[in-house]
C-alpha cells in the first residue's frame, strides 16, 4: 500500500512535503543534474529583489560545529532575470515553484511583487522579512511586528496567490510576529530563517566572514526551529507552516511535522548532499510504511504533551 | 556533475608533506578535465562537515572499470586530517567533476605552465592533455621551500623546459616565480600561461603576461559551501566583459578557470564593514 | 618567561580568565576530585533559590547535535544549605566564589541577596534572571529590560560585592537589555545563558524533555555567544564580561576573550571532561607564551575589524 | 572517580546480542566494587557528543599493571555504535568508578539476585564478592527472549540455584522474574535481593520483597549528562527517610545502587507540562 505522501499549503496541491530552502538550492538547474525535480513538493527559489544585489564581499562562509555561518547578502540576479530565464526553465520541470522576495524598504518589496504578479507560474510568495529596513535604522523587518505587517499587508495586497512570511528566530517572541503577519494577511509562515551568529579566525585575529555577522544553519540549530514551529503551531494552529533548520534526515524532517509543520524545507543539507531533499523524500515515505501510516498528512502536529 | 561512493584504491604519501590519493571512479575519470575538481566528503560524520574541493592530479583511464582519479593534498584542518586516514577499500562519497576547465590552445603552440606551491597539483593533468594535442609545454614550479613542491621528479619530465623558485632556494632559483617569468618566457616563445597558485603569485603572472601580451589562464580557490553553484559562497570579483563592472562571479561552476585579466586584483585587499548589521543571508 | 594569565573582574583578582558556568560544576566538591580548584579563577555554584527547589520531571537532558538540551528547572538545596555546607567547603580551597541566586519574584531574589550579604567570603554574585516571572505571566526577567532594571537594582542595592548580570540569547536585542542591567548598578555582565530549543522522540511523539522545552548549550551555540559578547562589549567597552556559550578548548576561550571577555566560564565542557577548565587554562597559556604574548589581558577585545 | 585514557585488551561477542569490552584501567579496576559504573566516551570526537554510562561486568585485578576492567553492552544508538567499533590497542576515555555500590550484607547470608535484560551485567561481578564472602548466592534472570539473556552460561554457574523467565518461553519459565519469584524465595530462604533492570521489573520486584519483608537493593538507570554529580540531569523520585516527601536524588553519584522501598515508583507515569514555559536550566 503506497504511502500518500501529498499535502495541502495553503491551498497548494504538494506531491510531497519535503521542499527546498530559499538560497540552498538556487533555483533549481543545478541540482537537476542530481535528483528528480519533480520528486520533491515546491522549489523555493534564491530571494529575489527589484534590481540585482552583489552581494558581500567574501569570505561569506565559516564552518561552525554542526552548522555554518553564511555572509552572502542575498546576491541575486534581480526579479527581470527571474522571470527571463529561471522561471520559464522551473516550469518545463513539472514542479511547483514558490518565489522568495527581498528588499531594503515596503517599496522595493512592492515592486518585486508587482513584477510576479503580472507572471505566470508562481505558487506562492515567500517574503524573506530578514532584512534590513532602511527606514528603520537598519533593523530588520522581521524582528518588528509593525514592520513585518507592513511589508506583508503590502506584498499581499499586491499578488493573488498565497503569501508566506519567513520568520527569524532572532527575537524576544516568535509567536507576536508570527499573528502581526497572519493579521496583516500572510496565509502561511515559513520558519525558521539563520539565527544571527559569529566566529573570529584567532591567528590573525578576524571575523571569518566580512560580513562580520552571519546566519547560523545547519543540525546545529535545529532543536532552536523545533521548538519555533511548536510555539507558532500552538498559538495559530490553522496557519499553514514550512518548517526548516538543521533538516539533514527523514527523522528531523518528521520531527517539525509532528510540532505542526506542513511541508519542510531542506536547506543546508543541499550542499553536503545534493540529493538530500529526493532521499529525505523517500526514507520518510518508507518510514511511514513500514510503520502502517497511509499518509503523512496524519503526522501533522501530533507530537504528544499530556500522559 | 554526478555524485557517487566511491572506493580509495590507494593512498601514498608524495614527498614529505603530500598524500596522494587513488580513488575508483569511472564516470568522473571519463568526464575530468584539466583544471577541473572533486568536491570530497571526508567522512560521514552525522554532526556533518562540509565537503572540502580538491584540483583534480591526474586520471588513469586504462581499464574503464576501474578508472580512478587522483588528488593531492597536505593536512591543514579536520577535514584533510580525515581525508588523510582513508585506506585502501575505504569508501568516500564524491562528487565531480566539477567546473569549467583550462581552455585548450587552438592556435598558439606554445604554453607555460605557472604553478605555486600546492597550486601545482592541476598542472600535471593539463601537461598531458597538452602534449597529447602537441603542443610545446614549459614548466616554472615555485614554493616557499623544497618540500613544498609538489612530485618534483615528475614536475621536471612533464615538459620541454622546467624552472624551480623557492623562496629559501633550497631548490632551484631563490626567490619567485615572477623572478625567472619573463626571461622563460622569451626562452620558450610562450603564446599562453597557465597559472594555479595563491592569489598574490597569480596577480603577479597576470600582470607579466599582461605586460607581454599574453593571455593567462589562472584557476582560482575559495571558501566552498557546496561546491555545486548553489550557495554563493565562494564568489571571485570579476570584470564584465565591458569592463565597466565588478561582478561576483561562483568560482565552483563558472571557475575555478578564470582569464586572469578578467580577476578585479584589487578587491582582495581585505573589506571588513565598520557597522555590521545582521547579515541577509 | 611565565605568562600572566591573572585578570581583573570588576576589581576582583583572578588567577584566570577561566571559570566555572552555573549550574554545570556543582559547587566544585566533585570536580575537585579531578583537578585543582586554585587552578581556575573562580567556581559560579549553581544558581541557589531562597528554599530548595525540586526541579522538573525527568528526563531533563536531550543530546542533540553538537550540543544537549536540558531542562534540570534550577533544582537546588537554596540558600541556606549553600551558607551551611558548599561555601565553608569552597573558601577552604582558596580560590574566589561566585554565588548566582535565582528567583520568581524580585522579592525571592532580594532574600537569597540579604542571606549572602551577612555571609563571608562571597566575592560575587551572579543574577541568573533567565526565570519565569510569576508577577508577569511567567515571562522571563532577562526578556524585558524593565524586569531585569527592578531585579538588578534591587539585588545591587542589598549586597556589597559585585554584580553580574546573566543575560538570556533569546532576545531580539540583548544590547538593550545589557544597558538596563548597567544602568541598574550591575558591575557586569555574564553571558550566554542556554538558547531555548525543543526536541521530539519520533517514535513516541513525545517530547525527550518532561519540561517539553529546554536549554540548549554546548558548542552548536558558541557563534551565537561569540556574536552576542561582541555586540555586548561594543556597545559598553567598560563593562566587564563573562563570555561562555560553548567553549571545548582554549581556541574557543581565546575568540570569546577577543571578541571582549575579560573572563570565560566553562559549563557542558566539564561533563565530558572534567578536566576541561584546568587544560583548557593550561593550553590558553602555552599558546599566549607560544606567541610570545605576556599577559592574557592583551587579548581583550583584540578582534580586528578594519583592512 | 579517576579519569584517564585507557587500552581496550578486548573485544568480543557475548552471545548474538551483546558485546564485552576488556579495558585496561588498573586503578578504577583496584578501586571498583560491585554496583559501580564507569562514564565512557565513545569517540573523541570534536562535534562532542556526551559520554555513555556502563555497569562494571567484571574486573580482572591479575597482573596489576594490566588490572581490568568488562562492559557489557549491546547496540542502541550511535554512542554504543561506536564502542562496538572499537579494536584492541585502540583508546578510550573512561570516568570511574562511579557510584554507591550494593551493601553487602553482614547478618543475611542468603542472597537472591535478579536480573532483567542487560540489567544482569552487574550482577556478575556482584556474585563474586558475595561468593568471596561465603553467602549463599541464587539467581534469576528475565528477559524478552532467550537472546536477550546476558552470558546465560556463566550465569548458571553464578550461585547456587539459577532460574530463567524469558517472555517468549524460549528459554526458562515462560513469562516475568516476577511470577518465580516467590517461588525463589521460599526455596532459597532469601533473606536479601539485589535486583537490576528496567523500571518495571525493579518495581515488581521491589513490592514481592516488601511483601515477603525482604530488603531490596536495586541499581538504577538514567539519562546522564555528566556522570560525576555536577548536572543533576539523573535524578530519581527518592521519599526521605521520614517518607513524608520525595526528593530528587542524583542517580550517578547518589546512586545507582538504591533502597528500592525508598524509590517512588509511581513518579514515572510520564509526566508533562501542559502550559511549557521557557525552562530555568
Ligand atoms: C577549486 C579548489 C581546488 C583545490 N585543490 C586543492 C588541492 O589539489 N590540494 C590541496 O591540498 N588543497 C586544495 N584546495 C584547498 C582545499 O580545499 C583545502 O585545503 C581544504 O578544504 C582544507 O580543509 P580542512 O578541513 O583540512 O581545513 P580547515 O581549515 O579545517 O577548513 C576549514 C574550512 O575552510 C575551508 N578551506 C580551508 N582552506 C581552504 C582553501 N585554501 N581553499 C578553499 N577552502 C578552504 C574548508 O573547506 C573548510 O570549509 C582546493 C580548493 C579549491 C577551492
Ligand atoms: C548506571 C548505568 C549503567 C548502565 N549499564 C549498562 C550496561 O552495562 N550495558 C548496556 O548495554 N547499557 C547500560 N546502560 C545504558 C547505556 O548507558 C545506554 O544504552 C547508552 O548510553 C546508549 O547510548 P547510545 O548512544 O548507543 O544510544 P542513544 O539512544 O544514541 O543515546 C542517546 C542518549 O540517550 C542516553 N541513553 C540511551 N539509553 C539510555 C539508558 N538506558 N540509560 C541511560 N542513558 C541512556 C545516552 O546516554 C545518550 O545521552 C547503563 C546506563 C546507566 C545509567
Ligand atoms: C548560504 C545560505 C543562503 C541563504 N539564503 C537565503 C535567502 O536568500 N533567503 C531566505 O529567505 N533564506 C536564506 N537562507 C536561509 C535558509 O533558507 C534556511 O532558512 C536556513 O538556512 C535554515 O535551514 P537549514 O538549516 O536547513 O539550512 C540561506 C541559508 C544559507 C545557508
Ligand atoms: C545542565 C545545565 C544546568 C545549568 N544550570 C544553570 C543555572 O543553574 N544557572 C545559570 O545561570 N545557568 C545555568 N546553565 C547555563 C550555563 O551556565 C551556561 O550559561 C550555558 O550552558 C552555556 O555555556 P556552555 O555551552 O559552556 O554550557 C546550565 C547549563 C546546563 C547545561
Ligand atoms: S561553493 Fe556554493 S556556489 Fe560555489
Ligand atoms: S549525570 Fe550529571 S548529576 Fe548525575
Amino acid at each position: 500500500m503506497a504511502v500518500d505522501m501529498s499535502v495541502d499549503l495553503a491551498g497548494i496541491k504538494l506531491r510531497s512535503p519535503i521542499v527546498t530552502a530559499s538560497g540552498c538550492f538556487a533555483s533549481g538547474r543545478e541540482i537537476s543534474e542530481f535528483i528528480d525535480l519533480n520528486s520533491i513538493g515546491a522549489v523555493v527559489v534564491k530571494s529575489m529583489t527589484v534590481e540585482p544585489w552583489p552581494g558581500k564581499p567574501t569570505p561569506r562562509m565559516a564552518e561552525t560545529p554542526s552548522g555554518m555561518l553564511n555572509a552572502i547578502g542575498l546576491q541575486n540576479k534581480g526579479v527581470e532575470h527571474f522571470l527571463a530565464v529561471d522561471l520559464p526553465w522551473l516550469l518545463q520541470q513539472d514542479v511547483p515553484v514558490i518565489a522568495s522576495i527581498a528588499g531594503n524598504t515596503v517599496g522595493e518589496f512592492i515592486q518585486v511583487a508587482d513584477r510576479l504578479r503580472r507572471a505566470e507560474g508562481v505558487a506562492a510568495i515567500e517574503v524573506n522579512i530578514s532584512c534590513p529596513n532602511l527606514e528603520d535604522r537598519n533593523n530588520m523587518f522581521a524582528h518588528d511586528p509593525r514592520a513585518t505587517a507592513s511589508v506583508i499587508g503590502a506584498v499581499q495586497r499586491s499578488v493573488s496567490v498565497p503569501v508566506f512570511a519567513k520568520l527569524s528566530p532572532n527575537v524576544t517572541n516568535i509567536v507576536e510576529i508570527a499573528e502581526a503577519a497572519v493579521e496583516a494577511g500572510a496565509h502561511g509562515l515559513s520558519l525558521i530563517n539563520t539565527v544571527v551568529g559569529m566566529a573570529i579566525d584567532i591567528e590573525t585575529a578576524r571575523p571569518k566572514l566580512a560580513g562580520v555577522l552571519g546566519g547560523l544553519s545547519g543540525p546545529a540549530i535545529r532543536p532552536i526551529a523545533v521548538r519555533a514551529v511548536f510555539e507558532v503551531h500552538r498559538a495559530l494552529p490553522q496557519v499553514p507552516i514550512i518548517g526548516m533548520g538543521g533538516v539533514m534526515t527523514h527523522e528531523d524532517a518528521i520531527e517539525l511535522i509532528m510540532v505542526g509543520a506542513t511541508a519542510v524545507a531542506i536547506g543546508t543539507a543541499n550542499f553536503i548532499n545534493p540529493k538530500a531533499t529526493q532521499e529525505i523524500n523517500q526514507e520518510m515515505s518508507a518510514w511511514l510504511g513500514a510503520r502502517g501510516l497511509r499518509s503523512v498528512s496524519a503526522l501533522k502536529g501530533q507530537v504528544k504533551l499530556e500522559g | 556533475m554526478i555524485q557517487q561512493t566511491a572506493e580509495i584504491l590507494s593512498h601514498r604519501k608524495l614527498g614529505d608533506e603530500y598524500h596522494l590519493l587513488s580513488i575508483v571512479a569511472p564516470e568522473i575519470a571519463e568526464a575530468a578535465k584539466p583544471g577541473q575538481f572533486v568536491n570530497l566528503r571526508p567522512a560521514a560524520d552525522k554532526h556533518f562537515i562540509l565537503r572540502r574541493p580538491f584540483s583534480i592530479y591526474r586520471v588513469n583511464r586504462r581499464g574503464d572499470w576501474a578508472a580512478t582519479i587522483e588528488v593531492v593534498f597536505d593536512v591543514r584542518g579536520g577535514g584533510t586530517a580525515a581525508l588523510a586516514a582513508l585506506r585502501p577499500h575505504d569508501l568516500i562519497d564524491v562528487v565531480g567533476p566539477i567546473g569549467r576547465p583550462f581552455t585548450m590552445p587552438t592556435r598558439q603552440k606554445s604554453c607555460l605552465l605557472v604553478g605555486g606551491g600546492v597550486g601545482a597539483v592541476p598542472l600535471f593533468f593539463l601537461a598531458e592533455e597538452l602534449r597529447a594535442i602537441d603542443k610545446r609545454v614549459d614548466t616554472l614550479w615555485g614554493a616557499a621551500t623544497a618540500s613544498r613542491l609538489v612530485n618534483s621528479i615528475d614536475a621536471k619530465r612533464l615538459g620541454a623546459m622546467a624552472m624551480f623558485t623557492t623562496e629559501d632556494g633550497s631548490e632551484g632559483t631563490r626567490g619567485f616565480v615572477t623572478d625567472v617569468l619573463p626571461e622563460m618566457i622569451s626562452k620558450c616563445g610562450t603564446e599562453v600561461i597557465y597559472a594555479c597558485g595563491p592569489n598574490a603569485m597569480l596577480a603577479a603572472v597576470t600582470a607579466v603576461g599582461t605586460r607581454h601580451r599574453i593571455p593567462v589562464q589562472v584557476a582560482m580557490e575559495a571558501l566552498m559551501g557546496c561546491g555545486i553553484g548553489i550557495c554563493m559562497t565562494c564568489v571571485q570579483p570579476v570584470w564584465n566583459k565591458e569592463g565597466t563592472e565588478v561582478m561576483h562571479v561562483r568560482t565552483c561552476v563558472d571557475g575555478p578557470i578564470f582569464n586572469g585579466a578578467r580577476i578585479s586584483w584589487d578587491a582582495y585587499a581585505p573589506k571588513v564593514h565598520a557597522r555590521p548589521v545582521p547579515a541577509g543571508n
